[in-house]
Formats: structure tokens, sequence, C-alpha cells
């Protein structure tokens, strides 16, 4: 074997290990969900959301997850929202899961909100912890929204994502006001993952599901 | 390089030392085992002292037990006397006369898999779940490890009792690997004594 | 010998000089930099705690430096033949003597330590347990706060203002509190900087913590024990407020969370929520 | 069996793939049915019975249960072992001391720099202050894929290699006690890396290398391959203590005195009796943890009757021995080269000894310092806090063995001297800020801090990592049989040393200034901090490639056979022909000198090689 023959080896050798390896990790790593903006510009912007009980589809059906609505009225399945800075976003969820309870009651009420949280069109200054399905909370920006859940016996609950509005469903509507720029992080306070322990795995701990980022920019 | 033969043997050493090696590897494994028993047992009495969320004991009083008190009695017994029976046969090699070692090796043998067995058997009625407490799962994890460390330990002792059967080998290492193998065997009866007691015995 | 022992002079010389420049210094000009400050006692008594360790390992690495540094400049062979060393196995003073004066340091520190944990710092701001050994005089007027760790938030509880539950912390200046730090869920660790204090958060477990602030300022909170997803981003900024700016405070959070308060656990030491394991 | 298909990684690999389908089969078999596992997206006691079945696939493959099932059948010990020639045979099961440690070095390296590559894409990371290079949860997966790997890899990093091979060497037998465990012991390590690389697939783990409960009974399918391989690893090191152990203890040549037996491989004893006893308790750790998250006990959950210190008890009791499972070889290898290249004898060797065997013996007895500000027994910290400090005497021991080994020396700056060097200096600094970890108050700033993780890269990098290259650079010659090159070495060297502080020494400050481990955002006025540590980083990563050059360059390339014995040192295992003959030595040779007699006149010979030709002694 020549020199520049063993050479070509050695370091294609190396190189493809080292190639490989390094795409195995970081293809892992670099996963995001897509960013959706929300409709509107600064001041005024609103988002528009979803939460199922389960997927019904993909690699975890028995997931709960948020959903999007993007421009033209498309569910996307993400958690990652781009909303303008200093301004008010008015927020629209669409609940279609049944209620779990908080972990902590002291997020039943909602705050940091601008005026108050309408419940299915009913302002509503504090909800019952056990009625809760999930938070919409940003804590960076004190905000926490506590959202009703379906009652348990509803007809016509929602079994695959994404839910149609004739499905069983509450909607919770509230503003709040973006601050400066940058990356927050939201989540939920519900420990709503059912079948994990302490309903807090899974779904709880991934961003596309029950966390997700703001960009404000 | 080219020069190696394809078949090496592992370069034999002479007996003696090769059944001292053996001996010094059961007691370093014993101690080993010691630390790894340890560990439950530790988990048995902190837990029990922490009682956290009062369910050491699971949810209802008095109820977590097993309910066949007999069978831990029998697997005590079982391990017990299949590890005093090692015994004997060690004291046979030693003697004189060397007629009951393999009777006494082979109860031992059958002894220690009916300990597993028993074990087994405990599992599919044992009247709680895993679920309830921390006796619980202390009971599951020692008994469990306690049980498949108990059947590594019979492989071991086949394997003496296989070897001497098929090539009657010299009395002294016969007697030397036995000497080996009964102080990993007592060390697991120490085990299951220090087990029956706390897991049996104290509410 | 007579080599030998200058060369001990000229390493004893340079380490007695560069010590005598090292530990002015660090104890004025880099100590009132060591962490954590002096917002509290505690935090006071971590500083001099750490420009004493940093004062007494000086010396330390000055000695080290300074044989080593002398000795790979002096001890080494000259061009390229290879020349044996002294053949020396041991000197049994200085083996003597060195076991002497680590042990001694170490004792020493070991018992300062522990005077400054039980005595004087009562705990040192570190997490003690639901048992603190020696709590400060006037434990029982302590302000007593409960900090709620869970994924991935910390909320506190004030027992001694009706248990009402706030997501933000203020506290008054010049007066004993007492943390009493706990999870909901997993692991945490609570970690106010600026004030000196450091606790894990343990499901089932009240982990007290005392400390006495001084004057206001702010101070940063960190999660300093990993909690899963957003454990780097559960921090916040505290209030070490004036007494009347802490009353008023309370007051308008206790009209903030007059509504929700009936739904609020009655205070414990510790929670179980639900769910308390897997759910089927 | 052996005669159809030849058992090597090929058909490990197979097996190992086949056997983790069927266990995953079974495991789903098993999980059927218990409504607890239902809902979670992930079956726990699947993946578990597939890697269980894959370890044995794999081992299988390689041919380790071949002598096991003769033995039940009742043939007799000592069988022969196929052996392949050239380099076939690293690739397969050998039994060959010699062979394992040369698989060992490569094996535990590639993943050694695998450990590596996570913490260059930890540092992207952390050049801007909040998450933009990877998300919050991927980014907790790297952080205990990197820990781990390196806790795992490093754990075998000197004894794998060096422990194997030169051993035996040392004390002048022909091969190690336990020659199919010991191969055992490897082949479990590059399985255990592989499993822990798998968690990928399971998307992750967040624990760290730690493994926290309640949060590890918490976490996704990912946490089953953390808690898997790092089972593997229990066992390997349990095993290797156990082997390396008997080794020492029966199997030194007539003549090696307790007092001649050369220091490293007392280090080595000393490291082997802290495999034995703390890893078991890891083992059981990890058990409870498994049957947590697959039988639905309770250990480690406060809310069923558990307890979250469980797990931290446990885990710590054996996590502070490991750390010098570490350190001591580490010790073991500067004081051993220190003489050679001094021309000195080792200065204050009984001093040495009782040092090592001082830190192994009070290493358990510390643990609790990892649980200062948890909330347990706050009574006990003072003894703790007093037994931790207490163990920085023995420790100082050994900075007082290289005071003594360099007074009046003919140094020579060869490259392993270099690194041996660079240790004291290291471990000075990760050893003494260990100080301010063991003193509570001090504590409460330091503890789940980036100073704590600056100390410990300190005393792990910075002094094992530094001793394992000044063996690599001194016993790789005799192992390999070819010269590695020196200037790339220097170069290497140097660019490590330096880039090595330079990373890690801003870390204390970061600490300092309130920025806690593991975190993906930290607060914006640390970024100047971090943007100089992940510089210094890549450079750090860089001077690895180096190295990784200087072997592909000297061991492919250059190939310049070794000398015998290259650095004049009197070990024993310099005194072998190089290569290494297989059976080490034609006779066992009789020990007849100190292996440190460097300038004593009229020092005998460190041993006879051929004491049986040689004419007779009078007894």
């Amino acid at each position: 074997m020549t020199r520049s023959a063993k050479l070509a080896g050695v370091f294609g050798g190396i190189a493809a290990v080292a190639a490989l390896v390094a795409y195995y990790i970081v293809s892992y790593l670099i996963v995001v969900p897509p960013s959706v903006a929300a409709a509107g510009q600064a001041p005024r912007a609103s988002v528009t959301l979803q939460t199922v009980a389960s997927m019904g589809y993909g690699p975890h059906p028995d997931w709960v997850s948020y959903f999007v609505e993007d421009a033209r009225g498309k569910w996307v399945h993400s958690t990652v929202l781009t909303v303008p800075a200093n301004s008010l976003v008015k927020v629209t969820v669409l609940q279609y899961d049944t209620a779990t309870g908080l972990r902590n009651p002291y997020w039943g009420g909602p705050r940091g909100i601008v005026g108050e949280m309408v419940l299915d069109g009913k302002p509503t200054p504090t909800l019952d912890p056990d009625l809760a399905s999930h938070t919409f909370a940003v804590p960076e920006l004190g905000l926490s929204v506590p959202l009703a859940g379906v009652a348990d016996d509803a007809k016509n609950q929602c079994g695959l994502a994404p839910c149609t509005l004739a499905e069983a469903h509450r909607t919770i509507t509230f503003v709040f006001r973006t601050g400066k720029r940058g990356t927050y992080r939201w989540q939920c306070f519900v420990p709503c993952a059912f079948g994990t322990i302490l309903g807090f795995g899974g779904p709880m701990q991934s961003i596309g599901y029950m966390d997700g980022l703001l960009h404000v920019v | 390089m080219s020069a190696e033969p394809t078949t090496t043997w592992i370069p034999a050493e002479n007996p003696e030392l090769e059944a001292r090696i053996v001996s010094l590897g059961s007691y370093l494994l014993s101690a080993a085992t010691t630390f790894f028993f340890i560990s439950f047992l530790f988990a048995f009495l902190y837990l029990r002292a922490l009682n956290s969320n009062g369910l050491w004991g699971g949810p209802k009083p008095g109820h977590h037990v097993p309910t066949t008190t007999t069978s831990g009695i029998a697997i005590l017994a079982c391990v017990l006397v299949s590890v005093l029976l090692v015994r004997l046969a060690l004291v046979e090699l030693r003697g004189s006369t060397r007629a009951l070692w393999w009777p006494a090796c082979a109860g031992a043998l059958l002894l220690g898999l009916a300990a597993v067995a028993i074990q087994c058997w405990q599992y599919t009625d044992l009247g709680f779940g895993t679920e309830e407490g921390g006796y619980a799962s202390v009971y599951l994890g020692w008994t469990g490890f306690f049980t498949i460390f108990t059947f590594g330990a019979m492989l071991w002792l086949e394997t003496i009792l296989a070897t001497a059967r098929r090539a009657p080998a010299k009395a002294p290492e016969v007697e030397k690997s036995v000497a080996s193998f009964s102080v990993f065997w007592a060390t697991l009866g120490l085990v299951e004594i220090a087990a029956f007691i706390l897991l049996y015995g104290v509410k | 010998m007579a080599r030998l022992s200058s060369h001990a002079r000229r390493i004893l010389a340079m380490w007695l000089v560069s010590t005598a420049v090292a530990i002015p210094l660090i104890i004025w000009v880099l100590g009132p930099h060591l962490p954590p400050g002096d917002m509290t006692a505690e935090a006071s008594d971590q500083t001099s705690a750490n420009i004493v360790l940093t004062a007494v390992c000086a010396p330390i690495v000055l000695l080290i430096l300074v044989y080593f540094g002398y000795a790979l400049v002096v001890f080494r062979a000259s061009g390229g033949q290879i020349e044996d060393g002294a053949p020396i196995r041991g000197h049994a003073p200085t083996q003597t003597l060195w076991l002497v004066l680590t042990s001694a340091t170490v004792l020493a520190l070991a018992v300062w330590g522990s005077l400054v944990l039980v005595v004087s710092a009562h705990g040192a701001g570190g997490g003690q347990g639901p048992n603190p050994i020696d709590p400060p005089a006037g434990a029982k007027e302590a302000l007593q706060v409960q900090v709620i760790g869970q994924q991935w938030n910390w909320t506190y509880r004030f027992p001694g203002y009706g248990a009402i539950e706030t997501a933000h912390l203020d506290l008054p200046a010049d007066r004993l509190v007492e943390f009493h730090v706990t999870s909901l869920d997993v692991t945490h660790s609570f970690w106010a900087y600026e004030l000196g204090v450091k606790a894990d958060a343990v499901p089932g477990v009240d982990n007290i913590a005392f400390v006495h602030t001084r004057k206001p300022g702010s101070f940063s909170i960190r999660c300093a024990e990993l909690c899963g997803l957003w454990h780097g981003h559960m921090y916040q900024t505290g209030q070490v407020v004036s007494t009347a700016g802490f009353a008023s405070w309370m007051a308008s959070e206790q009209k903030a969370e007059a509504l929700n308060k009936k739904y609020l656990p009655p205070y414990s030491g510790h929670y179980y929520p639900e769910p308390q394991r897997r759910a089927g | 069996m052996r005669r159809l298909v030849r058992l090597n990684l090929r058909t490990a690999i197979a097996f190992g793939i086949a056997g983790f389908f069927l266990g995953a089969w079974v495991g789903r078999e098993i999980a059927a049915g218990h409504d607890y596992l239902i809902g979670t997206d992930q079956d726990d006691v699947a993946v578990f019975m597939g890697f269980l079945f894959a370890t044995i696939g794999w081992l299988a493959g390689l041919g380790f249960f071949n002598y096991p099932v003769s033995r039940l059948l009742g043939r007799p010990a000592g069988y022969p072992v196929e052996e392949a020639k050239g380099t076939a045979r690293y690739f397969r099961m050998s039994t060959d001391h010699k062979v394992i440690g040369i698989q060992y070095f490569f094996g535990v390296g590639a993943f050694f720099l695998i450990g590596g590559l996570n913490a260059m894409l930890i540092r992207t990371e952390l050049l801007t202050p909040n998450e933009k290079a990877f998300p919050a949860g991927q980014y907790l997966t790297l952080v205990g894929l990197h820990g781990t790997m390196m806790i795992m890899m490093t754990s075998a990093f000197i004894l794998g290699p060096f422990g194997n091979y030169f051993v035996p060497l040392m004390i002048g037998a022909r091969r190690m006690a336990f020659p199919r465990i010991e191969a055992m012991t490897f082949w479990l390590t590059p399985l255990a890396g592989l499993v822990l690389m798998s968690a990928i697939a399971w998307n992750g783990f967040p624990t760290g290398w730690t493994g926290y409960a309640p949060l590890a009974d918490q976490a996704r399918a990912g946490m089953d391959a953390y808690i898997f391989a790092f089972m593997l690893i229990g066992i390997s090191l349990c095993l290797n203590g156990l082997n390396l152990m008997a080794t020492i203890l029966t199997m030194r040549a007539p003549g090696m005195t307790w007092t001649r037996l050369p220091i490293f491989v007392w280090g080595v004893l000393s490291t082997s009796i802290l495999m034995v006893l703390a890893s078991p308790v890891l083992l059981a750790a990890l058990l409870m943890g498994m049957l947590d998250r697959t039988a639905n006990t309770g250990f480690y959950l406060a809310s069923t009757g558990g307890s979250a210190y469980l797990y931290e008890n446990l885990f710590w009791f054996f996590g502070h021995p490991e750390v010098y499972i570490l350190a001591l070889p580490g010790f073991g290898i500067v004081l051993e080269i220190l003489p050679v290249f001094t021309r000195k004898p080792l200065w204050g060797y009984k001093l040495a000894v009782a040092g090592m065997l001082g830190v192994a013996f009070l290493s358990f007895f510390v643990w609790q310092h990892h649980l200062f500000v948890s909330g347990i027994n706050s009574t006990l910290r003072p003894f703790y806090m007093l037994t931790t400090e207490m163990i920085s005497v023995p420790t100082g021991i050994i900075f007082l063995n290289g005071i003594g080994t360099l007074w009046l020396a003919k140094m020579r700056y060869t490259v392993p001297m270099l690194f041996s060097l660079a240790f004291f200096f290291n471990f000075l600094i990760g050893g003494l800020s260990g100080i301010f970890l063991s003193d509570v108050p001090s504590d409460v700033t330091t503890h789940g801090s980036y100073f704590t993780m600056a100390h410990f890269h300190y005393t792990i990098m910075g002094g094992l990592v530094f001793a394992f290259f000044a063996a690599t650079y001194y016993w790789l010659p005799k192992m390999t049989g070819l010269v590695l090159n020196e200037k790339l070495g220097k170069i290497h060297f140097w660019t490590m040393f330096v880039f090595f502080n330079l990373t890690f020494f801003p870390l204390f400050a970061a600490g300092f200034l309130d920025m806690p481990r593991r975190v993906s955002t930290y607060a914006p006025h640390l970024q100047v901090i971090n943007d100089l540590v992940s510089s210094a980083a890549f450079c750090l990563g860089i001077s690895m490639l180096i190295f990784v050059g200087n072997l592909i360059y000297s061991l492919v390339f250059a190939r310049i056979p070794a000398e015998q014995n290259p650095w004049h040192s009197r070990g024993l295992e310099w005194q072998v022909p190089t290569p290494v003959p297989l059976h080490n030595f034609d006779e066992i040779p009789e020990i007849t000198g100190d292996p440190y007699d460097y300038g004593v006149p009229g020092a005998p010979p460190v041993a006879r090689l051929r004491p049986a030709s040689a004419p007779a002694r009078a007894r």
C-alpha cells in the first residue's frame, strides 16, 4: 500500500466515523418546531392556540399538546411563537382537554394579564384549581393563565389533533403585554401528562408539546 | 507478528497458585456482594426511619408483610441447610473418608434451587403490590436480587460437581474449589438471615 | 550540606517574600470582591470564610509554585547527558514536619469551619433539614417564609401573613428570616446568591435555612440542582426592602391574592400533591 | 460453534442487535396489561429487556459463554483460547493482557473523544446567554452525555490500558489472575458507551451524570440507557478491581516484596479496593432506579414512602470513592514517572503508599459533603467537614513526594515528565479549591455552581487526564513498539496545558459570580467569561486533535521502532524485549532490587530474568 493510499484510508476512515457520530448527535440537537408568527402588527397582535388531550397520531399518539394557528388558518403542531415587542397580544385558547387539577393551586389565579381573563364569553377573575386542564405561563413576564377543562362527561370529545370547533371545548381569551425583545420560555403548570411519574414527564418536558418559546421581536 | 500461533493457552500457573487466586477472588466477590446488599439494608433502615408520607408500610397498616411467612421460613431453611451441607462437604473432603462430599454438595445444589423456586412462587401470591410503599419496594428489590445471586451461586456449585463427575479430580483440588465456593455461599447465607429478620420480622 | 541549605534558604526567602506580598493583597484587594457580599449576616460570614480560605491556600500554592519553579530551573540535567541525581530516599524530620503542618492546618480549618457553621452563623445560610442543630436567638420571632420549588418556578408562602402565596419574594431589612424550603415534584435547590442562602428543595422535606438580612437591595434567586427542562430558567430577582416597604408590599399581595387564597392547601412543612406516581 | 462461526466484533454486533429486538419483544409481552406502563408512550420494560438481551447477545457474539458453558458441562479448567494474528486479534475476545491493554487504550480513547465532542457542543451553546444553538432539553441531554461518558470512560482510563498491560509486567507475572474476566471488563466498556449513546434515540435524559431521582424516575426512556450503561460500567469496574487486586496479591514474582512493589502498582491496588467495594453500591442504586421505572416501586418517590435522599446517599457513597478511583491511578503514574526523569529514588516511598491507602480508606467517609445543603441530618455536617478536610493530608503527601523527588534532581524534560509536572500544578489548584467546597459556610455559595464544576475538572481533567497522557507518552513505545513523535508531543503538551487552564480557571470566577451548573442560559454579564472559556475550550479540543494526529503519524506513517528501554528506566516492564513476547517472561523472574534505585552506588539490577540459569543463591 502506498503512503498516500494509507493516508487516505486512515484519515478517510476516521473522518467518516467522526462525521457519522457528529451527525448522529447534532441532528438530534438542532430539532426545534417551526416558529409561527402572531397575526397583526405592533402594538397589537393576536395568537390562537388549541390544546388537545391526545395527539392521536405521530410518534407520541398519547401525548397532550398545544397547537398554533398560522396566518392561513391552518393548525401547526408547534409551540414556538413570534410576537412583536412592546405590544398587547390577545391570546385565544381553544381548550379541548378535560380537567386535571393544578399541582400548585396558586396558579389558579390569572396573573400578569391586561384586563380580565374571559372564559366562554364570561369574565373570570379566578379559577377553581381542580377545574384547570392546563396553564399558559411565561414566568419571565409574570404571565400565568389557567385554562379550564372540558367536563369529563362532555359529549363529542376530541380524539384526534387538530380538533375542530364542532368538538367539545372551552374558549379562553386574555391579553398580555410583551416586554422588550428576547426569547422567553413558556410552559404549563398542570401535571397533565398522565402515565408519567408525577404527571410531569414526557410532553411536559418537550418543546412542541407543553413547553414552548416566545420570540419577542 | 506472523510467527504467533493461532491458538494459545492461557499460561497455566501451578495448581496451588490457581487455587489461591480463586480463593482470593471468592473473598473479594463476597465483599462486593456484601456491599451490594448493604445498600438494600440501608434502604430498609433509612426508608423505614423516614416513613415519607406515612407510607413505609403501605396504605393499610399491618398489610405489608407477605401473606406467606411460611415460604419465607422455607427459603431461609433451604439456604441455611444448603450452606451447612457445603460446610459438611468441606469437612468430609478434609477428613479421611470422602464418601459423603458428593451427595452433600448435590443436596446443597437442590436446596439452593428450591429456594429460588419458592421465591418465584411467592411472587405470584404476595398479597401486596410493588407500588404500596417503601417496604414493598425494598422487599421486591432485596429478595429479587438475592434470588438472582443465589441462582448464580448454584451455577458455580454445579460447575464444581460437573467437573468432579467428569474427571474425578484429586481431593485437594476439589477441596479448594469447594472451600472457595463455601465462602461466597456462606456470605449469601448471612445476607439471607439479615433479609429474613428484617423483611419478615420487623414491622 | 552547605549547598543544600543555600537552595533551601533561597526557596524559603522567595516564598516568604511572595507570601508577604500575596496575603495583604488577598485580604484587602481581592477580599472585598469575593462573594457573596454583605447583604446578610450569613453572606458576610461566607465572604470572610472565602477570604480566610483564599489566604490560607495562598501560601500553599506559593510554596509549591516557588519550589517547583526553582527546581525546574536549578535541578535539571545539564546537556543531553543522563546523570544520576542524589540518591536520597527520604528525610524523616521533613516528613514529620509536613504531616504535622498539614494535619494542623486541616484540623484548624475544620474546627474553625464548624465554629462558624454552628455557633456564629447558625447554619451559615445552608439548608439544615427539618431540625436545625442550633437555631439562632430570636428564631421564634423570625419571619417565616416557605419556598416552594416546582417545575419550573419558585413560589413563596408566608405563614405569618395568613399563609398567602406569592410568585416573587420581598424581605424586610434587618430581620431574621427562616426559610422553609420544599418541593412539589423533583429536587431543586433554592439559591439566593446575595443572601448567602442555598438549600435543596426536596419533595416531602422541610429544609430550614436561617438568614439575617441587613440592608436593602436586590438579590438573584436561582435553581442550583438540575430539575428538568427549564432548570436554567428558574431564576427570579427578589428585593430586600425597608420594613415599611415590606408591609405595603405584603398588603398589596394580600389584596391581589384574596380571591385565590381559599383554594390553597392548609400550610404545611411539605406537600404531597396528586398524582403521587405514575397514573393509569 | 467456534469452528463454524468466527466470533469477533462483527458477530458481537449482529448478536447484540438481534438480542435487542428479541428482548424488546419479550419486554413488551411482559409489560402488556400493566396499567402503570400504559399511556407513557415509552415502554421502559421493553427498553431494559432489549438492553439486557443485547448485552447477552454481545457477550455471546464475542464468545464469552463458551467457557462457562463448557465448565457447566464439566470440562476442566484451563481451556485453550483461540488467538487471531495481527490486527484481527484486537477485534475479538482476547485473554492476553497486552492485547486487552491496547483494546482499552483505543476503545476508551474513542469514547473519550466523543465525550470531548459533546463538551465542544456544550461550549458552543454557552457562547450566548440564551439558547441559540440547541434547545434546552437537548442541551441537558448533551450535558448528561458528556458527564456520563467521561465518568464512565475515565474510570477505566488508566487502570484499563495501563493497569491491565503493565501490572503483570511490573510484578513479574505472565498473565492476570482472571484473564477471561479481564477480557469481559473491557468488552463491557464499549457496549456501555454504545448503550449510553443510544439515549439519543430515546430522546435523551435530563439528569446529568449524577442521575438524581426523582427526576430520573420522571425522565423519558433515554434514562433507561443511562441506567443500563452505568450498570454495565459498575459491573466492569467491580470485576476489574477484583481482578487487579487478585493479581497483585497472589501473582507477584519471588522477591517482589511489598517495599519493592512499584508505586504505580500500589496506586492500582488502593484503587481496586475502592472499585470492588464502591461499585456494587452504584449498581444497587441504579437497580432501585430501574425498579422504580419498570416495576412501579417507590424507592425514590417521597410521596409513596421512598426518599430522594436514598438515591443521593447511595450514589455519593459510590460517587466519592469514584472520584478517587479517578485520582489515585494518576498519583501512581506521576510518582512512577518522576524518579525515572529525575534520576533519583522515589522520595518517601512508604509515605506515598500510606498516603494512597489513606486516601482510599478516608474516601468512604466523606460522601455527605455532597449533601451539605440538601437538608439531611445537619448534625453530621461538622463530621463530614472534618473527614473531607482530613483527606487533604494523605493527598498532600503526594505533593511532598513530588517535592522530595525533585530535590537535587537531574531533571530531563521529556514529554511524560512535562505532563507529570503539569499534573502537580493542576491538582494543586483542583485540590485546594476542594477546601472551599469542604468548608460548609463557603460551600453554601460554591455548591452546585460553576466553582464546583471547575474544581472537579481541575482534578479529573487536570489530574487524571494529564496523568493519562504522561503514561501514554511514557509507556506507549513499549505497548506498540513504536516511537511517538516528541516534537508533536511537546506541541500537544503546551497547547493542552495552556488552554486547559484558560478554559477552567475563569470558571471558578463564573461560579463565584452566581452561575449554577448545567444551565443552558446565564446572566448576560457573564457572557464575556463564557465566551473566553468557550474559545479556550475549542483550542483545547484542537490540542486533543494534535495528539490524535501524533498517534496516527507515529503509529501508521513514521513507524520508528522503539528501543527496549528508551528512558533508561529501572522498571521491570522495561527489562523485557519490545514488543513484549506473548507470555512476557520466559521464566518467572526473581526480583533482586528496588525499582527506583537511581544513582544508588552498588544497587543490584532490578531483577534476574532467568533465575533458573543463574547460579543458585545461598539461602
